[in-house]
């Protein structure tokens, strides 16, 4: 059986200066959004979606286990950092920190009852847990049930910033992106990624090399949910909301499709993937649910015409992991 | 060896007692007392089915013992679980090639250098301190001969250099026993006298069990042999005893061997 | 003491559901390895065929008990030659992954044609009202969505585990290589088990139209229950699946009587402790 | 009464080739395992192939069978070429495989094991016939199929194929890893089957049990077919099958 | 900001595919396009432009597509907006981007209440309204002890608050209660917990596709023949259509509005139907879009032009007593909500019904001045000034 990421490329010392510069590029890209008429909001969600699937990316493309159930550290993360801004009136920071704890949280003690299964059977844990944590927020007074949290209140980071100005919740999205993005490029190339990486490839191997491999996974489950949960912490301030659509499993899905479209286990496939689907839903939102339709038909072609993803195809192409 | 009385303890490293392996109903190992001498090479034989694959998961706690006890140096082994009997010192390599396709042979042995020196949890340290162990990788690389392929991904090498990286990844461990399951299965013969004289050569510091099925290499490598059928121990000793043994023409070599 | 006799029937009629349903995941991932996601989506396009043969053609609710199945597993084996056959040999997510997007693609069609909300279907004059047993009053229809249901999931078992087609799908499951060998058209046979499965799925979509509506997220939500079902139960067994379906059931319905507001999570909540126990499911066969 | 009706259908004149292959090529995956074996099998004799371990045995008897993914060059089975026949379609022309992995199913009892492969000629040995040969498996009918001795289950393995009528037999080492009391009774299986006008190609380890019911040889090398001589060549080829097989 | 233009772009926001978009959806688009044809503003030079978009009764997609409306596509007006969670999220949004809100297919009364906003009008109907109409003739009909099934969100919560001080102010008491998801197909195990509750009425705060599932499945599991009443506290006339007459017959409710009700409701009726694709007419809440545009435009031309100004704009409208042929006379009331008169019905048996949607039989009329929250009772902030 072909495992999902099997044709990683190796990672050397000149694939990493590549990257390095792909990640300028990108960052000062980004940079300067707000100055070409794009609609900043469309960017900042798709910033978070980014970060998303980054993270989901860490779990799937190098620990080689597929979430199905991911929006559930966005959602609650989200609930989470709302409610303390809203009810407790914390601070920006704090709200943040809050929410990406409280996902913290949610990865440890899911991790604890998913990480021991397989996968399909990891998925479907996860994707059950999801829908558990789904109706449990529908029915739980706090997050307002179907009404969700609104209006929420975006204050000023650090007390300084005005997390009301467009401009300056723009720069802070798009920092707190690239912070996350370097924090999980840094543990893909840490000396626990290298075990991650090896535990995909053979993990009776790794066992018997004397790896406790379900700590191994369990610590990346706990990051990669962490900073889903951060990913949702920051989406607040941009929506202003919190709401059920972040704890559905459709998100769950899409939240897959980005990785898959933008591929599987590559550095920046999941920002590319992110950016082509929010773009794709905000282009074609007047097609109704045909927005839905086509989502799956790129599933269906993703999965039976280019299984690399868009980057993961031009990174094959190139010889260079991307 | 074991010549003085305090030694006489450990005169076996690994002991099992009345090792029992049940399949709902189906005993595939029944009642095994192995006892192998530290610093001996050790054969496991037997015909298909005996047992020989399922001891081996037994031993490395890949399978649960359904009655029975692993002693392994000393420690009481049976309950443990299978990690910590790799770092007790036992480990397995696996009948089917086990490498990790995608990392090169250096990073292949890395992996298993890393294991013992901890910070493997550190996520975010950048995998540049790892280099610290490409000096020792190089020279467990060059002990069994692929240093040309340090930095070839295991996927791309040939048959028998995959099963040379993953006797160096195993001894990457240190192990004091290691557990080999045919290693010369599929093999063309100039690789299976490399790897005969390689296990000849690191038999020198480890204890070593094998399973294997060619016999020639049996013959010339094991110190003691353990013939094993339908999960029980039929007989054991050394070669040219057990060639002569009517029990072992009759289960194993068959009526025409001797 | 009426409610809960009240509530295990609502329960009992859940379960009928889950085993449906979880009974053609585990025929289908026996021969194909593929956890069917679309599986949702195709017991609502089972649901969908009935309403269109009663809308569109005039035909009743028994013919459409016999044509969706078939309809749909057709459509089902349709899938399966054109896409997730080139699946073989591949890791299982890819089959998770190509069923989730088939399932989005079809809710989606639906969706747009036909909205989120419900389409009636109206209970067949033969089966409405309901009699008075005095324990509890019982809707005809409901009483013969559990027993039809039953007979069916029995029928399959009977199908699969003592009859010689049966024997054919068990071993290719095991050794497709071998079994082909000995003669038989397997890749024709893993087609027809998956519409095999599908249809299970539809004829469940036939029995809840009444009951449910026909809508196209119908399955959707249900089909995720059905996969913690499939985690407590495991899909080692047909009759693992059948029994877990229907056991499931009646805790949710008991759960409605004696903790309403937990209803919608028991199952989840069942397979989390079961989980916790016994990691490998009950009838645990590892993926 | 059974070998009354077998008479009346041969596959083939006696003497006429039943099976010829010719160049055959096989992969798996990348790998190129079969160079251009060369062969031929004629009406009811048995035939062995001989060879190391990993020499290609195997892999000739499953490209008959159509059960390796790429295969070239050509097989003709009773004068029908079957190179790009699927394994289906083989077998119900009339061959049948008994693998090396004896291939037993764990989730089939005794008798569900045995009335598995479907009848597709008429002429296959009836059950109580196969009970004659077998009497170990008529007790045996309602236990798993996985759940008999190794040599139940290779007893198994060749009666489930004798029941389908058809008349050319592949056996990949049967006798591996049974009890030479069983391989025994193998022995005169095959030869029982060798007078009903049986057609059967063997793959033997064990030369001393392929030299006790064969007609001809051919050893295999590198996926090759380098030599082939007969029985009663035997003698004066010894030496040479030394150096082949290392015996 | 302060020049007038005679440009205007609005939005009808609504469900367009889910439970409630026969009664609202394409229909209340249909109505706000035919409300700019009759406004007759494009002979005067105005440029009137219409967006519709679906906010599937999610909120946070109702609030995104509003926030994109504003930044985006410079829209002043939203209208409709009938799911009451989207509603408020949608009015706070309105009042972030000073636009102007009509909305007509909510029905919580916190719209003019607690959180009412200067740039919001509620024009057709609200859960005070429908509680006090159906819920006290209810409960003076002897109907004493209610069960609430309610759908679990703002308007269920509104619908089932306003009633059960009706209910009790009235002398009746609510036995229990049970919420259900939005979107419910399955109420049985609803429905049987409201059976054992025996309570003389089972209020039904929900609406749309929950409201006929739930009378339909109440009709299966013999509720109202075991004795119990149902109480349709909001039912319309696409609903009525759905449950059909047999089951519907005799359910009494209240509506602002029945395209039978005079010639001017059936003229309007029989134009809108005739361009609707199923040829239905007209429901409250897409009459009400047409009407609260129509007062719309009469105040933008008060104003000579569109100032831009929603605030503005619907302090103008509060100052312009409403005048249509849907609703008849009322008024804009400084909390936002406007005041008709309201109507109870009954739904007519099948053999009383004359036409494909001839539902409703008239009994009775509550005047605008009584139907809705008096203005001293309202706990909206922008009267405290
Ligand atoms: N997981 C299992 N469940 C049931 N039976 C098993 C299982 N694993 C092994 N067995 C049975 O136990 C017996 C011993 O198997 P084992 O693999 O140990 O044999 P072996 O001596 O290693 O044979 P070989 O020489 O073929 O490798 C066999 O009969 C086998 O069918
Ligand atoms: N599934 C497979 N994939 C890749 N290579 C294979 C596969 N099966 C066999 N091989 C290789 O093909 C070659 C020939 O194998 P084959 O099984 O035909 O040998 P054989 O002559 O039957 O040997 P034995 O006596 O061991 O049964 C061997 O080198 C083997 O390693
Ligand atoms: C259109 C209506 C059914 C909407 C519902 N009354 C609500 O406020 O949510
Ligand atoms: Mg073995
Ligand atoms: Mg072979």
């Amino acid at each position: 059986m072909s495992a999902l990421t099997d044709d990683t490329l190796p990672i050397t010392p000149r694939a990493m200066r590549d990257e390095m510069i792909v990640f300028a590029a990108m960052a000062l890209l980004l940079a300067i959004v707000p100055w070409t008429g794009i609609y900043p909001f469309f960017v900042m969600q798709a910033l978070c979606f980014a970060l998303l699937a980054c993270a989901f990316n860490l779990l799937i493309g190098y620990g080689g286990l597929l979430s199905f159930g991911h929006a559930m550290f966005l959602g609650t993360a989200g609930y989470v950092s709302a409610h303390a801004l809203k009810v407790w009136g914390l601070s920006p920071e704090l709200g943040i920190l809050v929410g990406t704890a409280a996902a913290a949280l949610l990865g440890l003690v899911t991790g604890f009852i998913s990480i021991r299964r397989q996968g399909i059977y990891f998925s479907m844990i996860t994707l059950a847990l999801s829908q558990l944590l789904y109706f449990i927020y529908l029915q739980a007074p706090f997050t307002h049930g179907e009404d969700g949290i609104q209006g929420i209140p975006q204050g000023h980071l650090l007390g300084i910033f005005d997390l009301s100005k467009p401009m300056v919740l723009y720069y802070v999205v798009l920092v707190g992106f690239l912070a996350g993005f370097l924090l999980i490029y840094r543990t893909i190339n840490s000396p626990f990624g290298e075990v991650l990486k090896s535990i995909r490839e053979n993990e009776p191997r790794a066992i018997s090399l004397g790896y406790k491999t379900d700590q191994y996974k369990m610590l990346a489950y706990i990051l990669s949910g962490t900073l889903a949960g951060f990913a949702g912490s920051l989406k607040v301030f941009v929506a202003q909301n919190a709401s059920l659509t972040d704890v559905h499993w459709s998100m769950s899905g899409e939240i897959v499709l980005m990785t898959l479209v933008g591929g599987l286990g590559t550095i920046f496939g999941p920002v590319v993937g992110a950016f082509v689907i929010i773009a794709m839903q905000q282009y074609l939102a007047g097609f109704g649910q045909w927005v839905t339709v086509i989502q799956g038909v790129i599933f269906v072609a993703c999965v039976l015409l280019f299984r690399r993803g868009l980057v993961g195809e031009l990174a094959h192409l190139l010889r260079r992991s991307l | 060896m074991a010549y003085g009385g305090i030694y006489l303890a450990d005169e076996f490293i690994l002991e099992t007692s009345g090792l029992t392996k049940e399949f709902a109903g189906f005993f595939a190992v029944r009642d095994v007392a192995l006892k192998v001498r530290r610093g001996s090479i050790h054969a496991l034989i037997g015909p298909n089915g005996a047992g020989k694959t399922t001891c081996f998961n037994l031993l490395t706690k890949f399978l649960k013992p359904s009655a029975g006890q692993i002693r392994y140096k000393g420690h009481d082994i049976t309950a443990m679980p299978p990690a910590d009997v790799a770092r007790l010192g036992l480990v397995r390599s696996f009948q089917i090639s086990a490498v990790f396709p995608h990392l090169t042979a250096l990073e292949n042995v890395r992996v298993a250098l890393q294991r013992q020196h901890g910070s493997s949890f550190d996520f975010w340290r950048s995998k540049s301190v790892l280099d610290r162990f490409n000096p020792r990788a190089h020279e467990l690389l060059n002990d069994v001969g692929l240093s040309e392929f340090a930095n070839t991904p295991a996927v791309e090498m040939p048959y028998g250099r995959k099963r040379a990286l993953e006797i160096a990844t195993t001894l990457a461990l240190d192990p004091e026993m290691m557990l080999l399951d045919e290693p010369m299965a599929g093999m063309g013969h100039e690789d299976i006298d490399k790897i005969a004289a390689l296990i000849k050569r690191i038999s020198a510091k480890y204890t070593i069990l094998m399973v294997e099925h060619n016999l020639s290499v049996v013959a010339n490598l094991s110190d003691i042999i353990t013939v094993l059928t339908r999960g029980q121990v039929l007989a054991e000793g050394n070669y040219a005893d057990l060639s002569k043994d009517e029990r072992v023409k009759e289960a194993y070599l068959g009526a025409g061997h001797g | 003491m009426q409610a809960l006799y009240a509530q295990l029937l609502v329960g009992l009629i859940n379960g009928s559901f889950y085993a449906l349903l979880s009974l053609g995941l585990a025929v289908i991932f026996g021969m194909l390895n593929i956890i069917n996601f679309a599986h949702g989506a195709l017991y609502m396009m089972g649901a969908f065929v009935a309403y269109f043969l009663l809308n569109l053609g005039g035909i009743n609710y028994w013919w459409a008990l016999i044509i969706a199945p078939v309809v749909v597993g057709i459509f089902g084996m349709i899938l399966e030659r054109t896409m997730l056959q080139w699946l073989t040999g591949l890791d299982h997510l890819y089959g998770l992954l190509l069923t989730f997007g088939i399932a989005l693609i079809v809710q989606g069609v639906f969706q747009n044609y036909f909205g989120s909300s419900g389409l009636p279907y109206s209970i067949p004059d033969q089966l409405k009202g309901g009699v008075n047993l005095g324990f509890m009053f019982l809707p005809i229809y409901r009483g013969w969505v559990v027993i039809f249901s039953l007979v069916v999931c029995l029928a399959t078992w009977f199908l699969i585990e003592k009859t010689q087609l049966g024997a054919y799908l068990r071993a290719a499951t095991e050794n497709p290589t071998l079994v082909r060998a000995f003669g038989i058209n397997v890749p024709r046979m893993i087609t027809l088990t998956y519409g095999l499965g599908v249809g299970l799925a539809a004829l469940a979509g036939v029995l809840s139209a009444p009951i449910n509506q026909v809508r196209p997220l119908m399955g959707a939500d249900l089909i995720i229950v059905v996969f913690a079902v499939v985690v407590i139960g495991g899909m080692g067994s047909i009759m693992g699946s059948i029994i877990t379906g229907f056991a499931l059931g009646v805790i949710e319905g008991l759960t409605k009587y004696f903790y309403p507001e937990a209803s919608n999570t028991v199952v989840f909540v069942l397979m989390v402790v079961v989980l916790l126990v016994k990691p490998t499911g009950l009838t645990g066969r590892a993926a | 009464m059974a070998e009354a009706k077998l008479a009346e259908k041969p596959v083939a004149a006696a003497g006429a080739d039943v099976l010829t292959v010719k160049d055959l090529q096989a992969w798996y995956g990348e790998s190129h395992i079969l160079h251009g074996i060369n062969f031929n099998v004629k009406a009811g004799e048995v035939v062995t192939l001989l060879g190391r371990n990993g020499a290609g045995k195997t892999t000739t008897l499953k490209s008959v069978m159509g059960v390796i993914g790429k295969r070239s060059g050509s097989i003709r089975f009773d004068n029908q070429e079957i190179i790009r026949a699927t394994s289906d379609k083989i077998a119900r022309l009339g061959i049948a495989f008994c693998p090396e992995e004896r291939g037993i199913f764990a989730s089939l009892d005794v008798r569900e094991n045995l009335l598995l492969p479907p009848v597709v000629r008429p002429g296959g040995l009836p059950l109580d016939q196969i009970f004659t040969l077998f009497p170990n498996l008529k007790e045996r009918l309602t236990s798993q199929g996985t759940k008999l001795s190794g040599g139940e289950q290779q007893m198994l393995a060749i009666a489930r194929i004798l029941r389908t009528g058809a008349r050319f037999l592949m056996l990949d080492e049967p006798t591996e890893g049974l009890a030479p009391v069983i391989i025994q009774q193998i022995g005169h299986t095959i030869a029982r089957l060798k007078s009903q006008g049986f057609t059967i190609l063997l793959v033997e380890q064990n030369f001393r049990f392929a030299s006790t019911v064969a007609d001809r040889y051919y050893i295999v090398e590198h996926g090759k077919v380098i030599d082939g001589f007969a029985n009663s060549e035997l003698s004066a080829n010894m030496d040479k099958l030394h150096t082949y097989l290392g015996v | 900001q302060e020049k007038l233009d005679k440009t205007v772009k609005i939005g009808a926001l609504s469900d367009q595919s889910g439970l409630y978009a026969d009664l609202a959806g394409p229909g209340s688009t249909l109505a706000a396009q035919m409300a700019i044809e009759d406004s007759g503003l494009k002979a005067k030079g105005w440029t009137i432009d219409l967006i519709s978009g679906d906010h599937q009764n999610k909120p946070d997609i109702g609030t995104t597509i509003a926030r994109q409306w504003f930044d985006v596509d410079k829209v002043d007006t939203i209208v409709d907006v009938p799911n009451s969670g989207v509603a408020l999220a949608v009015n706070n949004v309105v009042k972030e981007k000073n636009g102007v809100y009509i909305n007509s297919g909510a029905a919580t009364s916190d719209l003019t209440n607690a959180q009412c906003s200067p740039n919001t009008v509620h024009w057709t109907y609200d859960t005070y309204m429908l509680a006090h109409a159906t819920g006290q003739a209810l409960v003076k009909a002897g109907g004493d002890t209610w069960f609430f099934l309610t759908a679990d969100y703002a308007f269920g919560a509104a619908l089932e608050r306003d009633t059960t001080s009706v209910v009790t102010a009235n002398g009746g008491k609510v036995v229990g209660g049970v919420k259900h998801p939005l979107n419910t197909a399955d109420f049985s195990s609803f429905l049987l917990q409201a059976q054992a509750s025996k309570a003389k009425i089972i209020g039904l705060a929900n609406a749309g596709g929950d409201t006929t599932n739930s009378i339909k499945q109440a009709a299966e599991f013999g509720i109202v023949k075991g004795g119990q009443k149902l109480a349709a506290l909001l039912l319309f006339l696409t609903d009525v259509k759905a449950i059909g007459l047999e089951t519907a017959q005799g359910l009494n409710f209240t509506e602002t509005f029945y395209w039978d009700l005079n010639d001017k409701t059936r003229a309007f009726s029989k134009r809108f139907s005739e361009r609707m694709k199923n040829s239905a007419p007209p429901t409250m809440v897409q009459a009400g879009v047409y009407a609260g545009l129509i007062h719309y435009f009469k105040a933008l031309e008060a104003l000579g032009g569109n100032p831009h100004d929603g605030a503005k704009v619907v302090a103008k409208m509060k100052t312009i007593p409403t005048d249509d042929p849907l609703f008849g006379k009322g008024e804009v009331e400084a909390n936002g909500r406007v005041t008709h008169d309201a109507y109870l019905f009954e739904v007519k048996k099948p053999s009383e019904s004359k036409g494909p949607w001839d539902f409703y039989k008239l009994v009775g009329t509550v005047p605008g001045n009584q139907a809705f929250t008096p203005l001293d009772k309202s706990t909206c902030p922008l009267l405290k000034k």
